[in-house]
């Protein structure tokens, strides 16, 4: 069987429309990249400075000026451009920005997501993920469906918040969520997993609206 | 032509306690050498305003590991655990803001715009205890502007009158920064002559440049 | 790839009383082959965006002209007598704005601010029923953004995949001006091959660009 | 005797700080440049967009993408850089401009500048004046001392104000004025000219704290 992060990792990168704009977060957000085709005329930025995130480079060509957001090193794609944060964070702020996928602990009945701390643990800092949330297109969260046991889709967060923003869909290795006005809906789920198996592992309330097929993975 | 010095005489510029913005993200772009020499004059008591601390051993996480600061505007910590323990150790007081925010706020400062009205962190604690406006009918955080007593720039070529331009994921905030300190300071990769930079490649106009640093020995 | 179009097939697109962001600067730097088109096309009741109305013959100046333009929000019509006379006339509609203000408030539609805090035209007809908001201990004028349905931009060169530069003064508002419509039409004096711009030579990503006006025949 | 013009440009010229970064405004203050010495390291910003605006090119050499901000032909110095209106403004309002030269039809008591509006008459807009005005460091006023036989320095301006800062200094053809928290305060007069000829040209009050000298016209 497929593990779950690439699971996960495939069934996203199918959200990604042709010739749009994405933004990849650090982790498995970051393994999206590798399941879409080169010829979909997709760009990725970085938000640290760089529209056209290519693969990591040949060992012995790495360039120090050329990282992603972790500070690995990465390759440019042909027509790739390089920006400042200014204008990294303007194309994100501005409503450029077709799609971002991001991590999280937790996600909530409301849409809502909280991944940029948890007090008294660990405080990383939001980075970019309150501008990302707040302000691309479409927000897709890429994770686990549980965490050491218990589900990171929740009644309401209890971590602090990221945004206000509803986000759009949540990918886990178990279903695919649709955050709406009346909740959370069961769009999708993993092969072999059954609504039951799902709505077990699930600590928020699942509607079902229609049908329930096994996500697509080609 | 603008004044050239080495990293030991632009640390002596810079006195305890002073408002410093340091360009860089993870390190990359950042002013390594002038970081270097600001520890090694063992500098106290800075408040550093940057992206990130970077991790300890590399760029700003050695300002950090040496102790010589106190305060840090920062949007991440994440991957320098030292930076973590000593704000939770009360060493340094750290105010987190939204990456996006932060450029923001920063070219405000070197811009003259009065602040930044922004959606970013409505609704979530970095709203708490901020004003906030409302302007057609939508609510906006008024995020003030910031400035430093220095920014410290790294780039890829300086000319003799001060241009400078970036290479890649290396122009990140130095741009931005360049614009919003009484005093900047760049250190180049390389020097070169008036004229090798043209015109549309110069990213940083010399006019906002005071110093540069001389070539690494 | 981005679609590349006649100038023609461009000014079709351009509804009549359509809000038009238009770079140049006096016409240095202005689509002057998308404003020929939407002249032929007899485009009527356009709102224009721009720093200036050029002068008569020139630019924006032949929409004028043409009776094209119904409202305007520009800095200068200093040197067109025909923009001062339609004004005085009733003819078109025309808000003066400061032009560093018209610029940030541009930039502020294009990247997601909710408007520009700035001390400029405080004190002076510009403020007459603006809204203002106390940062810090001083006072500002709040300036809403502002956001085109099309940009029309002129530049030097674009790629394949809408990347552009521009030259010496013809930037200007061009390069703002892509980052704050709906639909963005760049007018490049050539089109070449992607990696002719290397990534630190392009000034507006192509991610940005909707659709290149086609090489003149 | 020298021409009433170049004796202006020419004093403003020596307010000229070496090192410096100038705006000129067009007309009468875009003169100034021409009595400024090249090795002086002086960069003059046009607003439209270049820093290190140089004399007109040779006939036949001019470059179209290479004009003032009155859209006339100019070349560009050695270390000239290239700069968008955002990072024109930027300059000016962020208080990078050490000094600008503008004309204006009334200078006030208040030290008050009125440049871009002449109610009922001619209202070309105020471009980049009021961001000048307001943002750069040091704000010199080049102009007649009248025009059709009245004063241009008047008790307080009738026209609409450019800005509510006070300008930093007047140079006109019959006296160098510096406004200040007292008043308008009468530096210099211009050669062959008594301090009783320039109070009877002027309509506001002038203060004399000192010795008034002849302007030096080197």
């Amino acid at each position: 069987m497929m593990e779950a992060k690439e699971r996960i990792a495939r069934r996203v990168a199918r959200e990604i429309k042709p010739g749009s704009l994405v933004n990849l977060g650090i982790g498995l957000p970051s393994m999206v990249a590798n399941f879409v085709p080169a010829d979909r005329g997709v760009f990725f930025q970085a938000e640290n400075g760089v529209i056209g995130l290519g693969a990591r480079p040949p060992e012995g060509m790495e360039d120090p000026h050329l990282t992603d957001a972790g500070g690995g090193f990465v390759t440019a794609v042909p027509g790739a451009a390089s920006i400042d944060s200014a204008m990294s964070f303007g194309l994100i702020r501005g409503g450029h920005l077709d799609m971002t996928v991001l991590g999280g602990p937790q996600v909530d009945e409301r849409g809502h997501l909280a991944n940029w701390k948890v007090p008294g643990k660990m405080v990383p800092g939001m980075g970019g993920a309150m501008d990302l949330v707040t302000g691309a297109k479409r927000v897709v969260v890429a994770m686990q469906h549980a965490a050491k046991g218990s589900s990171k889709i929740v009644r309401e967060c209890t971590l602090p918040l990221t945004a206000q923003r509803r986000i759009d869909l949540v990918v886990t290795d178990l279903a695919v969520i649709e955050p709406t006005d009346e909740g959370l809906v069961l769009r999708e789920r993993a092969p072999g997993v059954t609504i039951d198996d799902v709505m077990a592992a699930t600590e928020a309330r699942l509607l079902v609206r229609g049908a329930v097929p096994e996500m697509p993975l080609d | 032509m603008k004044d050239c010095i080495k990293a030991e005489a632009a640390a002596d510029l810079i006195p305890d306690g002073a408002v410093l913005l340091i360009g860089g993200f993870m390190a990359v772009g950042s002013p390594l050498r002038l970081i270097d020499a600001l520890v090694a004059r063992g500098a106290k008591d800075l408040t550093i305003v940057a992206n990130d601390s970077a991790m300890p051993g590399k760029g700003i996480g050695k300002l950090v590991t040496a102790g010589a600061v106190s305060r840090m505007i920062v949007s991440h910590i994440g991957l320098n655990p030292e930076t973590q323990a000593k704000m939770i150790a009360g060493e340094i007081d750290i105010e987190l803001v939204p990456q996006g925010t932060l450029v923001e706020r920063i070219r405000a400062g070197g811009v003259g715009l009065g602040g930044v009205l922004t959606p970013t962190g409505l609704g979530t604690e970095v709203e708490d205890g901020k004003q906030t406006i409302e302007v057609n009918g939508r609510r906006f955080l008024v995020e003030p502007p910031i400035r430093g007593d220095f920014a410290l720039i790294g780039c890829r070529q300086a000319d003799y009158v001060g241009n400078l331009d970036y290479s890649l994921t290396a122009h990140n905030f130095n741009p931005i920064m360049a614009l919003a300190a009484d005093m900047v300071i760049a250190e180049p990769d390389v020097i070169v002559p008036v004229g090798v930079i043209p015109p549309d490649a110069v990213k940083t106009p010399g006019v906002l440049v005071d110093r540069l640093l001389q070539r690494a020995a």
